[in-house]
């Protein structure tokens, strides 16, 4: 058993037939890649693990420690260790960049008073700890996050999950308009945390990038899989990467 | 009198009539500013909140609407004033649940318009719910004597005048219900401002699926913040009952000015509503005293001013454009 | 294929208007024509009030009658106008009744203190409403989105006291504006007598026919603004205020131009609203005078030309018709489903208008018009089926 | 107790017509008259239009009103009531042959929809004539709607002195008394109890109606009880809290707190009033009441002074009558609106029977100066220059919360007699009066 | 063309633009690189107008364009492509266009409510043209907003280039896209500049877009300009690699 088991879904936006019997998995502490060209069905892959809807899955059971988490609400997922960090940051403007980072820690603290689901994952990281990878942050700790430069907000929002209890971190392009520095920045900090035991799978459009930090990369296109292996066998093999990849 | 007399006086009613308004847009504010919810029945909320105020506390003699049509000429529990205050927030607050959960959540995701125009038929409806049920004559909304009267306690008299220094005769029932504002808006605020609660609310007036990513249930302390805001108009409702007229119309009456109030006081902001409020409150209370003929003209004339000098509001922050 | 009589495909050389083989396509060109539009509404106008008020059975089903006929055009002038803001420009204005009632007592003290002439009277209102109207506007637009509705709301409830009060000297306050006489139209036709021959027994009095004209110029001049760079504009405005600014559009400026032309309209409105009741009352400047048209806009059809007109109708009918009902029964029998009907007219109304901003978004025209398309998918070429449930699906 | 005498000179153009009923539902008399407004009757029923407000602050009034006229049209088909005893010139059997029926519309106590319903009336249903109110601003624009549509109206309840003064129509009247003359009959009733030599303050509606009230308490308080007026401040209509204004009349230094206020505005300031313990030190009045105002100031009415149209308290043996008809019809006490409502129905029908026409102008000049004495207020002019009833006015005092029962918030303790009351038609409100033509 | 003179914004006590001197040649084509946070899309805001500098000026063909209002800048010949596609989301894309073009023609606000747009031949025609260039004249007549993702950041790309631009300012156009899409955005402005000899300013993360397509690029740190020069000059520039680049190969 892996740690998570996606078997065989079929993922639709209202009628349109997103995902079609797609499955993957992904084994405890290893860093996975998602790969393929836009509206490959990345993202909706990741979406359908985390619980959120849209996408509607019709079809196909997704496994996480042997548990079938198909169809709970996305808060349920997430409190069972799984976090998504969605593409286009998505941190929230009106708060402070403490505020958003207090607002992880408030999802995992166990004092259960608003209903939410109390989170059992892997301890996240604390505040000062988080400052300290992103120094950046800790600059504009009163800063309201809306008002951040682009770069500035996905580190916030990279940072947040890191402070979440996880087992397994959904990274939905993390690099995005990351200046090629900070991109090093990121990626030592998911190389530390994956280090620390908590499982990642990554969905980038920059492949090089990826495959350098992946140890396995599963390559998506018209929403199925149509490549399943190393890195180092992807890095090899030309075709896929000429064919599904565009490099 | 000498002009301190007066002076004081303006103060205190302004203060007084401030109070209604504060307590009306503090609940609107928080909806407003954290569920980006419009809601134009907020004062069909206040009209529940007096009708319900009236029905627990005395018995009523109804003459028209069709309860009395029905044979129901008296109707009421007679439960006294204090018991009103503290059940009305209750039953208005599950009101405010059930709106939230049966109208606002269809709208949070569709246009400001549309939720404008759905709480505004919404508030007709109610009104007319009230009409065909009560009549639409004023109902007698007696104040309360004394609360807390009990055994050989005489209880304390919240009603009749109380003498003050310097303006002399003042209703004692006006203190109460600036003092019972104060406390309910103090409460309010430090819960939105200062919880783990309001951080979650804030974060998902932005982004509701975020924090559903985050773990946390969303939808839960969005019906409480429906329900305080809610429960608000209701004790204004009760505490403002006495004092006004109690007919299903005022709750849309009473709408335009708590919205004013919201919007000069800066969207959002709770401070803003107080001060807002206060504002409008003293205006009025003085423009009264001098150029009655106009104080209602004022309070909008006030709102123009900070509205051309100050657009987001005196407290208000400016949107921040992504 | 545009879905809106008021936005006609261009049918230029060049475009890609697609030509359905059928009868029904050659109508609906003919149809989207200015011509055949303004056309149409003169027929309409022409022999509404004979069949609401003359016509035997349909007249007597309908209990009609002829002032109600004529002030429906005249709310429909206003709710056209209206929805050129709310429909089309996509902003919500609460404070419509400063422009109607505004415009209603200017014409009024015209009338009793200058000239009773009936056209110098609307150009009067007219112009009056449209000074108004940028002013509030000026101030009303500081603020956008749900803020310009509260705004306009509360300027129009300032004019309301204004008018009740401080300067009651003009407007005689509360017991409104009485006294007004109207001159015959260019001096000559009586606007209460009957027109002669068969337009009288059509369309009855002068005082229909003036406004009759009216509402078809009206209509006339909306759906040429419709299709003029503003209407392309106000929609921009409406679909995306940001971008229309940064492809260089002066989206205020447009947004209060949108705001002063339906200004314009409810003034037309209110000034024959005065002519019609040869009085205004305070009412007129109240905010459920602006709650009205809302009502009327939204639940006729907004962002379509005659929605608003439909809603006019309908909700004028319900007003005053429908609530001298007394008891409601199945049709042919003796059962009485509700007894004083009448009385509910109100909370019917509200009832129906929450129904149909949850659910039918476009408003009664919107739904005869997914029913046409219906109709002509299952009668025409595939094409129109395909392109109108594309239309027709986004409510 | 008779009916009037008629009014000699304009009699017998009628000729025919008259009480003696019979199947005139041909109408020979009708066609002595060219058409005017809804003349001739088509059919063979006459109707009237009911115009009261249903919905709306009044809609408790009018819903008595509307009894009252139900109740009137009954009588006037199938006798009863004072078609039976007071009206002499009623045969119980429809009117000039013709059966009455009506039509009633709300005016939602606003003067644009009382507009449109009169309209409608008027124009769909063909009615003969209208009569509701209960304010002044839908009396008077129904009225002026009347006169142009040349329909008989029966003005309900209106107080303001503009309904009969610059407002006035040859097609309306009224019956019952206004602003000018309630200051009339409580200025010696409060001089008497309250004394001589007092300082007045006054607080009153911004509107026609508040401001002929306040100019007619300020001319007779000062005038007849020989009082001072400190000052006197305008209240915008509608205001729901006074308190400010309250404060300020407690700081005056009056004697006497005058509250020209009306329906809800009147319940709110006379509570708030002494909830502020204003009645403490001042003695208050309430120049006009109502059954619903004083229903919702509750007991906060006690021992005030004002005046009402008509109670039914007053004893005498129109009024019993009125009161047991209503009764055993309703189960309930009849209001003053309804008294009134009831009362203008008959005196309009009976004014036709001695016409002996529907024609409106030979109606209306039955109607002018026409002397009676049936409506239980004594005897009564309906005055030519203005259409104003000359009649007496009858002075309450509230009741205290304990002694309310039942549609009894207050007791007489005067009915003032026409001949204290009145002025003449040049001088007051009836100076400013133009009536307008009779066709 | 365009020139900045000692620009300064700050927010708080943050210096965003820190006196940045900043001059663009007709015809040319510039990228704006630097560390997120940098200043970049504050100083496209300025210019914009959509920011009100702290200190300094802008001139645009030789006149301040400080103190107008955004659409007046636009209408003077600056146009910017946004982020995330925004369109019209239900007009059709021909009117996404027209009105693009319609600002272009006839941008200065007038009183022509009543003059059918049908009369307005050029409208038309302009928008036509900047359809085809951008690809999308085969689906005008489709509502934008039942476009794919791609062509609607065409057409994005297209309501900037109908409104008639002599500059043209692009935020990270690319962003998001796949190499694939980003290769077919980087034609489109090939095809454009040579076309309609554009002038460009592009702030991009990219750096094979960045090295690939500009004349000259400026290092934007801390809201100070730290270098400028052509791409060999900035590839060789050690302020730059320390700031911005980091290790990575180029
Ligand atoms: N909310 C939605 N409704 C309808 N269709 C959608 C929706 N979101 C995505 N799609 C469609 O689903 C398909 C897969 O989209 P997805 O977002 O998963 O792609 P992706 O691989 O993440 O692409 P990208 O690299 O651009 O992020 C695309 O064709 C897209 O158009
Ligand atoms: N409204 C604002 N209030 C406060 N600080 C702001 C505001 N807008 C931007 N900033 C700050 O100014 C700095 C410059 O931001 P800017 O968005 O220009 O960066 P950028 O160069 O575009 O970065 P990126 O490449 O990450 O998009 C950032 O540190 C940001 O936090
Ligand atoms: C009905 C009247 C006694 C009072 C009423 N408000 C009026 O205007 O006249
Ligand atoms: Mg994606
Ligand atoms: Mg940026």
């Amino acid at each position: 058993m892996s740690l998570l088991d996606v078997e065989a879904i079929d993922a639709y936006y209202g009628e349109s037939h997103i995902l079609r019997d797609l499955s993957l998995s992904v084994e405890e502490g290893e860093i996975c890649a998602l790969l393929g060209r836009n509206g490959a069905g990345k993202t909706t892959t990741l979406r359908s693990i985390a619980g959120a809807t849209p996408p509607d899955v019709r079809d196909g059971v997704v496994r996480f420690k042997g548990e079938d988490v198909t169809g709970l609400a996305a808060e349920d997922v997430s409190g069972r260790g799984i976090s998504l960090v969605p593409e286009e940051r998505r941190i929230f403007p009106n708060l402070t960049v403490a505020e958003n980072l207090h607002l992880a820690e408030v999802a995992r603290n166990t004092s259960n008073t608003w209903g939410r689901s109390v989170s059992v994952g892997h301890e996240g990281l604390s505040t000062d700890e988080v400052y300290a990878q992103f120094p950046r942050l800790d600059e504009r700790r009163t800063q309201r996050a809306g008002t951040l430069s682009g770069g500035e907000q996905q580190m916030l929002a990279i940072a947040r999950a890191l402070k979440q209890n996880t087992d397994l971190l959904l990274l939905d392009e993390p690099y995005e308009g990351l200046a090629p520095k900070i991109i090093e920045d990121v990626e030592d900090a998911v190389r530390r945390i994956s280090d620390d035991g908590t499982t990642i799978l990554l969905v980038e459009q920059n492949a090089a990038a990826a495959i350098q930090l992946a140890d396995r990369a599963y390559v998506i296109d018209h929403g199925g899989i149509v490549f399943d292996g190393s890195a180092e066998e992807l890095r090899e093999d030309e075709e896929t990467r000429e064919r599904y990849l565009g490099v | 009198m000498s002009l301190l007399a007066d002076v004081v006086t303006i103060l205190l009613n302004g203060l007084q009539q401030g109070a209604i308004y504060v307590l009306l847009a503090v609940g609107l504010s928080i909806i407003l500013g954290t569920l980006k919810f419009v809601n134009f029945a907020h004062g069909a909320l206040y009209v529940v909140g007096t009708y319900a105020g009236l029905f627990v506390a005395l018995e009523v003699n109804l003459t028209s609407g069709k309860l009395s049509e029905w044979g129901y000429s008296t109707l009421g529990l007679e439960w006294g004033f204090l018991a009103a205050l503290l059940l009305v927030p209750l039953i208005v607050f599950c009101v405010g649940l059930l709106m939230e959960r049966y109208v606002a959540r269809a709208f949070y995701d569709r246009p400001d318009t549309d939720q404008i125009l759905v709480t505004f038929g919404l508030a007709i409806v109610l009104q007319e719910l009230f009409r065909v049920l009560f009549g639409s004559n004023s109902l007698p909304f007696e104040q309360p004597a004394r609360i807390l009267s009990f055994g050989g306690f005489a209880g304390i008299p919240v009603s009749g005048p109380v003498a003050l220094p310097v303006v002399g005769n003042f209703p004692r029932w006006r203190l109460w219900v600036i003092a019972i504002t104060a406390v309910l808006v103090a409460i309010v605020y430090v819960l939105v401002e200062y919880t783990d609660f309001g951080l979650v609310v804030r974060a998902g007036t932005r982004d509701a699926e975020m924090v559903r990513l985050l773990g946390i249930k969303i939808s839960r302390p969005y019906l409480v913040v429906f329900g305080i805001g809610s429960a608000l108009a209701g004790v204004a409702g009760v505490v403002g009952g006495p004092l006004n007229v109690v007919n299903p119309t005022v709750g849309m009456d009473i709408l335009v000015p708590a919205f004013l109030t919201v919007v000069i006081g800066g969207v959002g902001s709770i401070a803003g509503a107080v001060v807002g409020g206060i504002l409008f409150g003293l205006t009025t209370a003085a423009l009264v005293a001098f150029v009655p003929a106009w104080s209602q003209v004022g309070l909008y004339a006030i709102a123009a001013i900070v509205l051309l000098t100050r657009p987001q509001g005196i407290l208000g922050t400016e949107e921040v454009a992504p | 294929m545009s879905d809106s009589e008021a936005e006609p495909s261009p049918t230029g050389e060049g475009g890609t208007v697609l030509e359905g083989p059928g009868l029904l396509a050659r109508w609906e060109r003919i149809r989207e024509r200015e011509a055949t539009v303004i056309g149409i509404t003169a027929i309409v106008v022409a022999v509404f009030p004979w069949l609401f008020a003359r016509a035997p059975f349909v007249s007597d089903v309908l209990l009609g009658y002829q002032s109600l006929a004529t002030l429906i055009l005249i709310w429909g002038i206003f709710a056209v106008g209206f929805d050129l803001l709310l429909g089309y420009t996509g902003l919500l204005s609460f404070g419509h009744a400063a422009f109607w009632g505004g415009a209603a007592y200017a014409a009024g003290i015209f009338s009793k203190s200058v000239s009773a002439d009936p056209i110098a009277m609307v150009v009067v209102g007219t112009v009056f409403a449209v000074l108004f109207a940028w002013l509030l506007g000026f101030l009303s637009l500081r603020r956008g989105g749900i803020y310009f509705s509260i705004l306009t709301l509360a300027f129009a409830q300032m004019v309301y006291y204004m008018a009740t009060a401080p300067l009651s000297e003009w407007t005689n306050g509360e017991n409104g504006l009485t006294g007004i006489e109207v001159a015959p139209l260019l001096g000559t036709f009586r606007l209460e007598s009957e027109l002669p021959g068969v337009a009288g027994e059509l369309m009855g009095t002068w005082l229909y026919l003036f406004v009759g004209v009216v509402t078809v110029l009206s209509v006339a001049a909306a759906y040429r603004i419709l299709n003029s760079p503003y209407g392309m504009v106000f929609r921009a405005v409406r679909e995306n205020e940001q971008r229309a600014q940064f492809v260089g559009l002066d989206v205020w400026r447009y947004k209060l131009m949108a705001f002063v032309i339906s200004g314009a309209f409810a003034g037309i409105a209110g000034s024959l609203f005065t002519i019609h009741g040869s009085y205004v009352p305070l009412q007129s400047l109240y905010w459920t005078e602006s709650g009205e048209i809302v009502i009327i806009a939204v639940l006729g059809g907004t962002a379509s030309l005659f929605g608003p007109i439909l809603g006019a109708a309908v909700y004028l009918y319900v007003e005053n018709i429908v609530s001298g009902i007394q008891t409601l029964q199945i049709p042919f029998t003796d059962i009485v489903l509700v007894d004083d009907f009448g009385t509910y007219w109100h909370l019917l109304l509200g009832l129906v208008f929450v129904v149909v901003i949850w659910f039918a978004p476009r408003g009664i025209w919107g739904a005869i018009r997914d029913v046409r398309a219906f109709v002509s998918d299952n009668a025409d070429d595939v094409y129109s089926f395909v392109s109108d449930r594309l239309g027709g699906e986004r409510l | 107790s008779g009916g009037g005498g008629g009014d000699d000179g304009t009699d017998g153009s009628g000729g025919d017509g008259g009480t003696d009923g019979g199947g005139g539902g041909d109408g020979g008399n009708q066609d002595d008259y060219p058409a005017l407004g809804n003349f001739p009757v088509e059919g063979d029923k006459a109707i009237f239009g009911f115009n009261v407000p249903q919905s709306g602050p009044y809609a408790s009034e009018g819903q008595d009103e509307l009894r009252a006229y139900e109740l009137a049209v009954k009588h006037l088909n199938e006798g009863g009531g004072w078609v039976d005893s007071q009206f002499d010139d009623l045969s119980g059997d429809g009117v000039l042959g013709y059966e009455i029926d009506y039509v009633d519309g709300d005016t939602n106590t606003d003067a644009d929809t009382a507009r449109n319903s009169a309209k409608r009336m008027i124009e769909r249903d063909g009615v003969i004539m209208v009569s509701g109110g209960s304010s002044s601003a839908v009396a008077i624009a129904v009225q002026g709607l009347c006169q142009r549509e040349k329909v008989m109206f029966m003005a309900c309840l209106t107080h303001s002195n503009d309904t009969t003064g610059k407002d006035c129509a040859r097609y309306g009247f009224r019956e019952v008394f206004n602003a000018y003359m309630t200051g009339q009959a409580l200025a010696p009733v409060v001089k008497e109890e309250y004394g001589e030599g007092l300082k007045f303050y006054q607080l009153y509606a911004d509107y026609s109606w508040g401001q002929t009230q306040q100019a007619s308490m300020e001319k007779f308080m000062t005038e007849e009880a020989g009082w001072e007026q400190v000052d006197s401040v305008a209240t915008p209509l509608g205001t729901s809290d006074y308190s400010t204004y309250l404060s300020q009349a407690a700081n005056s230094g009056a004697d006497v707190l005058i509250l020209n206020h009306y329906g809800l505005d009147g319940s709110n300031s006379v509570q708030q009033a002494v909830d502020a313990g204003i009645d403490q030190d001042m003695e208050i009045i309430v120049p006009l009441y109502n059954r619903p105002m004083a229903e919702a100031a509750g007991g906060a009415i006690e021992g005030i002074y004002g005046t009402v149209a008509w109670d039914s308290q007053i004893d005498n043996e129109p009024s019993n009558q009125f009161t047991e008809a209503f009764r055993s019809e309703y189960d309930r006490l009849p209001s003053g609106v309804a008294q009134l409502a009831y009362a203008q129905t008959l005196q309009y029908a009976a004014a036709v029977e001695r016409a002996g026409t529907f024609y409106p102008p030979e109606v209306i000049k039955q109607l002018e100066g026409y002397e009676y004495d049936n409506v239980g207020m004594g005897p009564e002019t309906m005055r030519k220059c203005d259409h104003q009833a000359q009649r007496a006015v009858p002075v309450v005092k509230g009741l205290s919360a304990s002694d309310q029962s039942d549609g009894q918030y207050y007791e007489i303790v005067n009915l003032t007699s026409r001949d204290d009351l009145g002025y003449a038609c040049d001088e007051g409100p009836a100076a400013e009066c133009e009536l307008g033509s009779y066709e | 063309m365009l020139e900045t003179d000692g620009l300064l914004k700050e927010f708080g006590g943050l210096v965003a633009t820190d006196d940045v001197d900043l001059s663009v040649e007709s015809g040319e084509r510039v990228s704006i690189i630097g560390p997120n946070g940098a200043g970049k899309s504050t100083l496209i805001n300025l210019i914009t107008r959509r920011l009100d500098p702290t200190d300094g000026d802008i001139r645009f063909k030789g006149e301040s364009i400080v103190g107008l209002k955004p659409h007046q800048v636009v209408q003077r010949g600056v146009s910017k492509s946004f982020q995330t596609a925004s369109i019209f989301p239900d007009l059709t894309v021909r009117e996404n266009a027209e009105i693009a073009a319609l600002a272009a023609e006839h941008g200065e606000f007038g009183l022509n409510f009543l003059t059918h747009r049908n009369d307005l031949s050029s409208v038309r025609e302009l928008a036509e043209e900047t359809l085809a260039d951008v690809g999308l004249l085969d689906r005008a007549d489709t509502e934008a907003v039942d476009l794919p993702y791609g062509d609607k950041r065409r057409l994005e790309i297209g309501i900037a280039l109908a409104a008639e631009p002599d500059l043209l300012l692009m935020d990270e156009p690319t962003a998001g896209m796949s190499p694939e899409e980003t290769q077919s955005t980087v034609d489109l402005i090939e095809r454009v500049k040579a076309e309609r000899g554009l002038t460009f300013v592009l702030v991009e993360h990219d750096m094979e877009i960045v090295f690939s397509i500009s004349d000259r690029i400026v290092v934007l740190n801390r809201g100070r300009v730290i270098a400028e020069g052509t791409p060999d000059e900035i590839r060789g520039n050690p302020d730059v690699q320390e700031a911005y680049l980091g290790g990575v190969e180029l």
